[in-house]
């Protein structure tokens, strides 16, 4: 085997990584703040794509640019899925903020389930394709073959999104009071912190995030349906948990090592283990490192 | 019940969840085919009467379905739509004597097994579909490197291996890449990078339309222009939906080309007038199912197990899928595949 | 607040309710919009408006908001109702009564057994059929009660185990012929020894840490017996499992599904027993305070790890049983039975009926397998309907159907006789 | 006979801090001995070390149980195995069984002395009800002990704080240890409530034989409780001795009591 | 300044509170003791609406903040060292005072500030980027009442800010208290258990016993009180 299919495989599983990286982050930030497995957040990034997917089909008869339809598409699905991010806050996790962790957890999985189901009902249960909108860039031609627009695009994407979440936790004050509110929510109240207000904050740019995920994955595998966002959001889950969920940098660098562990797992070995390299990887990270890559370590002080 | 008003027939599938689309289509035929007989004065002078179940195609539902189609008594169900629920219901129809015709179910072992001499099916086992697939790729098309791939799913691995083990014995093509690929993963550029690189001409795919026309796009996308070569998971017009432009020029096999029976056009037309569009899978496999049995209860004249046994294996009818009778083993004969080709958006009988 | 939790639904809707569900009516509007109203074909380029849906959901989520609000009320208001009854009138559930009179609860097994007993010659196969089914899960949640509610920690993959069972029969009767009543202990045992070969890697591991490796695990499980069709016969599975009989005898199906009927009844029975006396013992003190707090038990002279790797071999033992009887019944077993999505199932009856509270395990288990086996008629509306209920249940009950009221141990008199009861 | 607690050159790192800074220290039997020191001097480390909570840097700790007599190190041991083998501790920051009854908070201290096992739970058999039924006596007796018995029934949560604290103790002692160690067993007592705990002190060593080392920044309660003080500043030991010889040392008033006390 | 009014306050249906009055001036030093679970933390969590009390009145300059949020009140000057310290664990001591700031501005004056406190508590400046979470319980008290001083309060509420000191600490703690409500004329309401030392240091002492208020006079006179003496003096 030759440095070329290396170099495709390496390629193949960055781009993998990082369409995992774009969902994993909301996950990890939700998880920071209220310690939930958000487990509706897969749906939130399927009815981003599926919002994308109307916006534009709706648009199709304007004879619009196809960028612009494009770009139009991409916000209004950030708009509609950061509104479903924090009507599904309200509704289903407010209420639940005393309540024993896994209360919560179920009630997210109805929520998935609810929320699926929607979709299923008020569009269709068939796959739809997703119009190719994005025009090929014409500086990656000579790489096509390994590397096209959409991966190219949702590479970058991801890299900024990191970029501007770390920057955003680390030195603004919304940051700051996210921090806190993860932290001790009867503290953060106690320094002058909107407590609800963060959190839904949160949901919000949690929401945004997976909604940018599902424009750009689906304009890449170019097909969805109302059931993407389980399987997807399942990986990135275990992504965030494999980078040390609550950590920003390890959603990431967990994507990353997840979507490159399957793309050489299928590529050298076999891809009927591929989810079998990804899990099993997990579990000896986490064997040797307990929270993770970047994860912080849980052991109180006694 | 038997004695009652009504003959009572069962149909069983996936009617709701992610596979509803292959069972739904089934009910939709069987009312058709009811209704019209019904209007002509049902069958043996009484009227007949469908019960509808949904095993969401899962095994352990089946038997619960099973049960319950017993308990209404049955006389036969067109069904189940999977393999799977197919086999863990077989047994409990077996101990009451209801026959089983299913419209979808392929598992070669079904019929050839001898485990379940009530069981009957309007579809081709998997094992002929793989024998067509394999031919077409070696020796109509010539190919000498194949890569066959499946999704791990019973039906889609059982052709794999079926076409895996008669191109081994044929000796005429070698299989460069054997592999099983991920439902729902979100990209395929690993496996289709390894099929790149192992120089295989074709690909034979075991599976369903949604993973295929995320492979064949993927896969063109990347350049390679690989043929693709599928089966009747496949032969599906969401295949050619979804896959837009990148599936032309991929081959699948199917049930033989029945439109211009004028049969087919019948029950083809009479699904437009009721639900406004095409009809979906295995519709008029299971229109023929359901024309097959209320053949042979007419022909048999009672409801009797072995009596109507006796008809199916004997007596010839004409379907939506030509003049159909059924083997001792219970596939049917007159039954047969030919290969598709998506030529300009849509299938067309090639072989 | 007070005042509005007392007059309950019969309080005034204000003009300020209405104005608030009015708000809420148009979010909703706008946020369904582009989902319900709008269907695109992107193959033909066709745009459907549905603004009748619009409609539909504006009058919605107008009355429902004011029914949501009502409940929210309410559910405050309990709290605060609670405080005043405590004063003036002690309100009695029918449990407090049933403490006072153990022979409330003594009556009621029987009839409850009695029920069960009577239940395959009253109703037919179906009925028993699908009893069966519904009783494997009870089965199944009581089992994972024992880690997750007992235990306090959380397996997202519990149905290995179940899936062990089910293969170890499986397979054992397709090598060997073993039969049905050797595969029930030996099914528990191998799923037993996997629990523990998991648990000691990864016991150390806290909270969402240890559930998403046993959900890892789980699938791996799964993903192997898809692939390796030497062990497994892969996603064709295998089919032609004997049902259960007695002494060689040939069984008629009605007769060994009411047979296999029984087995599961007695297990459960088993399940109940044995957890109802491990709960109340030292080891299941342990477990208290391995949830409470580990590192104080540690101090106190517990054992972490065994007892948490006690916690898994009780637990997986179960499944291992069920997953036995499970291939029994339905005769045909592949990997497609042992996802994920199963798993997850088995976690919502546990917590929704309320973890850690038998009775609430057992009415979360009947109510989720029971319910859309009887709710067919919805079959499209079902799986919504099953989402929000959850939702519903955990915002308003949050504790489950029927919380757990733990045994405590109360000291009455000098004699030292231990008495059990939830003041 | 050797000290039933014999502590080494003990050393704690996090990171580059040493909390511990080779700390020698020992405990006769039947002693009450005061371990002092200002804040974040090491104290707490030194607990963790000793009951396994933290794995030391380096050094010894031995003990010798008076009932076998037998010389044994215990560094690198699990918490519940040295709980096991005698030392018993509570927490500077309460950690009860919130949600656990009095009684029950105290029966789990008798784990480490009790034998059913999952047999036993299950089958109940004549020794394992017999053990139960001991258990909830035995536990009983410790409250009394502690003045706990009117709370017996309560949930832990509920407790006043001191009842809270007395709890910690009867809960460690239930384990039956010889060495009793208790990290700032008067903090958020009132003066009240501390003179209380001083006498109960005196009891459990007087009537219960166990030695006792206590962590305190209460001045009052560790000059009138205690035979011997250690003193640690930054990690390291700044001073030993009796009561009257601490509380004049220049350097233990310069670096922890501020000004020279009077009690 | 600060004026309760009956105040009743629940977990649950657990009366805590059973309609205590409180007056604190402004400018004042005013402690509040009692012995435990006679719901000193929950008068303090009552106003600063962590623990919104179900009747009663609290003013706060003569504004009604009763069944306010937390975040609605805290912009008013009212800060809170709470029981237990609630130190954010995973934040660094430089950042936990930062958050104490959280509502500042004033950035080159905040810079200021941590130095400030870096000299009362030398301590705290060695151990600057370790994480909250890992101080001995001392330095986190320490830690605790520096980041309230972060945020300027007008009025300061502390819950037994002695907890787990070493005496020489102890004593800088009174001195502190003093000292800001001189200097800066922070209004300071403290609950103690060492009732000595607070009854020395405030302007103004209430007891508590049981969710009431059993007593309420000066200091001089309630150090002078028999029973004062006999229950929170030890004496
Ligand atoms: N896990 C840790 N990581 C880093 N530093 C630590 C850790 N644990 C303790 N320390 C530091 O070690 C020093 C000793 O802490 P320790 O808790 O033993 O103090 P202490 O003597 O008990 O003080 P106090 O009287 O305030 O409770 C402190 O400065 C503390 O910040
Ligand atoms: N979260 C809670 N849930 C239920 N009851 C509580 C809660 N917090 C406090 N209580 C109860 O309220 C009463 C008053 O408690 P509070 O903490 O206000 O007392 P305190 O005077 O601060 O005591 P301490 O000196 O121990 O800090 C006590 O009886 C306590 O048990
Ligand atoms: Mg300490
Ligand atoms: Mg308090």
């Amino acid at each position: 085997m030759n440095s070329t299919y290396f170099i495709e495989l390496f390629l193949g599983g960055l781009t993998r990584g990082s369409i995992y990286a774009l969902i994993a982050l909301g996950y990890t930030m939700v998880y920071g703040i209220i310690q939930l497995i958000n487990f509706a957040h897969g749906e939130i990034y399927m009815i981003g794509a599926f919002t994308a997917l109307i916006v534009s089909g709706a648009l199709a008869f304007t004879g619009l640019d196809p960028v612009l339809i494009f770009l139009i598409a991409a916000v209004v699905a950030v708009v509609w899925s950061a509104s479903y991010g924090i009507t599904m806050e309200k509704i289903a996790y407010k209420p639940l903020r005393k309540a024993p962790r896994l209360s919560a957890l179920i009630s997210a999985i109805g929520m998935s389930m609810f929320l699926q189901n929607y979709v299923l009902l008020a569009q269709t249960s068939d796959f739809q394709p997703f119009p190719e909108l994005i025009p090929d860039l014409a500086f990656l031609d000579p790489v096509s073959n390994i590397m096209n627009t959409t991966q190219f695009i949702i590479l970058v994407t991801t890299a900024v999104v990191m970029i501007l979440f770390t920057l955003l936790i680390r030195y603004t004050r919304i940051g700051k009071a996210m921090r806190a509110t993860a932290q001790d929510k009867i503290m953060a109240q106690l320094v002058g912190i909107n407590v609800n207000r963060v959190i839904m904050f949160t949901f919000l740019i949690g929401s945004s995030t997976a909604a940018i995920g599902g424009v750009l994955i689906s304009s890449h595998v170019g097909q969805i349906n109302f059931y993407i966002g389980f399987i997807a959001g399942i990986k990135a889950f275990v992504a965030a948990v494999l980078g040390g969920i609550g950590s920003i940098p390890g959603a990431v660098l967990g994507s990353f090592v997840l979507g490159l562990t399957e793309s050489f797992g299928t590529g050298y070995i076999s891809s009927d283990y591929e989810d079998v390299f990804a899990f099993a990887f997990l579990i000896i990270i986490l064997i040797f490192r307990p929270s993770g890559l970047l994860g912080k370590p849980t052991k109180k002080k006694v | 019940s038997k004695d009652s008003g009504t003959i009572k027939i069962g149909v069983a599938g996936a009617h709701s969840g992610d596979l509803a689309s292959y069972g739904i289509p089934s009910v939709k035929a069987a009312e058709l085919v009811v209704e019209d007989w019904n209007a002509n004065g049902g069958v043996l002078g009484k009227q007949i009467e469908l019960v509808v179940e949904d095993d969401v195609c899962k095994p352990e539902v089946a038997t619960n379905t099973a049960a319950k189609l017993v308990g209404e008594e049955v006389v036969a169900v067109i069904g189940h739509i999977c393999s799977g629920a197919t086999k863990a219901a077989l047994g409990i129809y077996k101990d009451s004597d209801i026959i089983c015709i299913s419209p979808s179910a392929t598992n070669p072992p079904l019929t050839q097994s001898g485990d379940y001499p009530n069981f009957y099916r309007t579809i081709a086992p998997d094992d002929a579909q793989a024998r067509l697939e394999v031919d077409f790729a070696t020796q109509t098309l010539g190919f000498k490197k194949l890569a066959v791939l499946h999704d791990k799913g019973d039906y889609g691995k059982g052709l794999a291996e079926f076409a895996k083990a008669m191109i081994e014995s044929d000796g005429v093509a070698e299989i460069v890449l054997y592999e099983g690929i991920t439902v729902g993963a979100v990209d395929y550029s690993a496996v289709l990078n390894k099929v790149k690189n192992s120089g295989a001409e074709a690909i034979i795919y075991g599976g369903y339309h949604p993973e295929a026309s995320k492979l064949v796009g993927q896969m063109r996308k990347k350049g390679m222009d690989t043929v693709f070569i599928s089966d009747d998971g496949v032969k599906d017009d969401t295949f050619i939906k979804v896959a837009g432009e990148y599936a032309e020029g991929v081959y699948a096999t199917g049930p033989m080309d029945t439109s211009s029976n004028t049969l087919t056009m019948a029950a083809n037309k009479a699904h437009q007038d009721k639900y406004g569009e095409d009809p979906g899978a295995f519709f008029l496999n299971a229109y023929a199912a359901t024309t097959a049995i209320l053949n042979a209860i007419e022909k048999a004249g009672s409801t009797d197990y072995d009596a109507l046994t006796k008809a199916l294996q004997s007596e010839y009818v004409d379907t939506t899928l030509g003049s159909i009778s059924f083997d001792n083993k219970g596939d049917a004969i007159g039954v047969g595949f030919s290969v598709f080709q998506v030529q300009n958006g849509v299938y067309v009988e090639i072989q | 607040m007070s005042d509005t939790a007392k007059n309950g639904l019969s309080r005034y809707i204000t003009a300020k309710d209405v104005k608030r569900s009015a708000i809420m009516a148009v979010w909703f509007m706008f946020l369904t919009f582009p989902i319900m109203v709008i269907k695109v074909n992107t193959v033909t380029d066709t745009v459907e408006w549905r603004w009748f849906n619009m409609l539909i959901i504006g009058v919605a989520s107008f009355i429902l908001s004011h029914v949501w609000k009502l409940m929210i009320d309410r559910r405050e208001g309990r709290m605060a109702d609670a405080v005043s009854s405590s004063v003036i009138v002690e309100k009695k559930t029918l449990r407090d009564r049933m403490e006072e009179k153990p022979m409330i609860k003594k009556v009621g097994s029987l009839v409850i057994l009695v029920i069960a007993v009577l239940f395959p010659i009253v109703t037919g196969m179906y009925q028993t059929s699908i009893m069966i089914t519904a009783l494997l899960y009870v089965v199944l949640a009581l089992g994972l009660n024992i880690i997750v509610g007992l235990g306090g920690l959380l397996v997202l993959g519990y149905i290995v185990f179940y899936g062990v069972g089910a293969y170890t029969y499986a397979l054992l009767n397709y090598h060997f012929g073993l039969n049905f009543w050797l595969a029930l202990p030996l099914g528990g045992i191998f799923a037993m020894i996997i629990g523990i070969l998991i648990a000691i890697p990864v016991l150390r591991l806290r909270g969402d840490y240890l559930a998403i490796v046993t959900l890892a695990f789980g699938e791996i499980f799964r993903i192997v017996m898809e692939n390796w069709n030497g062990l497994s016969f892969g996603p064709s599975g295998i089919a032609n499992i004997p049902r259960p009989t007695l002494f060689g005898l040939d069984f008629s199906i009605q007769q060994s599904t009411t047979l296999t009927y029984y087995v599961i009844v007695i297990f459960v029975i088993i399940t109940i027993f044995i957890v109802r006396r491990l709960e109340d013992s030292r080891l299941g003190r342990a477990w208290v305070a391995m949830r409470e707090d580990e590192i104080a038990g540690e101090a106190m002279g517990i054992d972490m790890w065994k007892t948490k790797l006690a916690a898994f071999a009780l637990s997986t033992f179960w499944a291992g049983v069920a997953g036995v009887i499970f291939a029994g019944k339905t005769t045909f077993i592949n990997p497609a039975s042992f996802t994920m999505w199963e798993s997850i199932l088995v976690l919502c009856m546990v917590v929704l009926g309320g973890m850690g509270s038998i009775p609430g395990v057992i009415s979360g288990a009947l109510i989720i397998t029971l319910l859309p086996e009887y709710l067919r008629a919805f079959s499209e509306l079902r799986m919504l309907i099953f989402g929000a209920v959850l939702v519903l249940v955990m915002v308003f009950k949050p504790e489950g159907m029927i919380p757990a009221i733990r045994q405590k141990y109360e000291f009455k008199g000098i004699t030292g006789n231990k008495n059990k009861g939830d003041k | 006979m050797a000290p039933i607690l014999d502590v080494k050159k003990l050393r704690m790192d996090f990171g580059g801090l040493r909390a511990v800074n080779d700390v020698d220290l020992y405990i006769n039997e039947g002693e009450i001995v005061a371990l002092i020191g200002p804040n974040g001097a090491g104290k707490t480390t030194f607990f963790n070390c000793i009951t396994g909570v933290t794995k030391p840097t380096a050094g010894d700790v031995m003990i010798t149980p008076p009932s076998s007599g037998k010389t044994e190190r215990i560094n690198g041991l699990k918490p519940n195995t040295i709980t096991e083998r005698g030392l018993a501790r509570t927490f500077q920051n309460i950690r009860l069984f919130q949600n656990m009854t009095v009684l029950e908070n105290v029966m789990i201290g008798r784990h480490p002395r009790m034998k059913a096992g999952v047999l036993g739970a299950i089958l109940r058999d004549p020794r394992t009800k017999a053990e139960e039924k001991q258990v909830i006596e035995d536990s009983y007796e410790i409250l009394k002990k502690l003045n706990l018995e009117m709370f017996v029934n309560e949930l832990a949560k509920n407790l006043p704080y001191g009842a809270q604290r007395r709890l910690e103790i009867a809960r460690a002692m239930a384990t039956e240890p010889f060495l009793l160690l208790l990290d700032e067993p008067a903090a958020g007592m009132n003066p009240q409530e501390t003179r209380e705990l001083d006498d109960t002190i005196v009891r459990i060593r007087d009537t219960e034989g166990i030695t006792i080392l206590l962590i305190e920044h209460d001045m009052s309660l560790v000059m009138s409780l205690s035979e011997r003080i250690y003193v640690v500043d930054y990690g390291k030991l700044i001073a030993t001795g009796v009561p009257e010889d601490i509380k004049s040392n220049p350097e233990v008033i310069k670096a922890y009591l501020g000004e020279e006390i009077n009690a | 300044m600060l004026k309760i009014e009956k105040l009743e306050t629940y977990y649950g249906n657990i009366q805590a509170l059973k309609g205590i009055d409180i007056e604190v001036s402004e400018g004042e030093i005013v402690t509040l003791i009692g012995a435990n679970g006679a719901g000193k933390t929950t008068t303090l969590m009552s106003i600063s609406g962590v623990v919104p009390p179900r009747s009663g009145k609290i003013l706060l300059n003569g504004e009604d903040i009763t069944g306010k949020a937390p975040d609605e009140i805290v912009p008013m000057g009212l800060i809170q060292v709470p029981e237990g310290r609630r130190i954010f664990p995973d934040l660094t001591v430089s950042e936990n005072l930062d958050m104490g700031a959280f509502l500042r501005k004033d950035d080159a004056q905040i810079k200021r500030d941590v130095e400030y406190v870096f000299e009362l508590f030398p301590i705290l400046s060695e151990r600057r980027n370790q994480r909250g979470g890992t101080l001995s319980g001392g330095e986190q008290q320490m830690l605790a009442i520096s980041r309230a001083l972060m945020a300027k309060p007008r009025i300061l509420l502390l819950d037994e800010p002695s907890l787990g000191l070493a005496p020489i600490i102890v004593q800088q703690i009174f001195d502190i208290v003093k000292k800001i409500n001189e200097e800066q004329k922070t209004t300071v309401f403290l609950v103690e258990q060492n009732a000595n030392l607070a009854l020395k240091t405030a302007h103004k002492g209430y007891v508590m016993e049981t969710g009431r208020i059993t007593m309420a006079d000066t200091c001089e006179n309630l150090l002078k009180n028999d029973e004062v003496q006999k229950a929170y003096l030890g004496m």
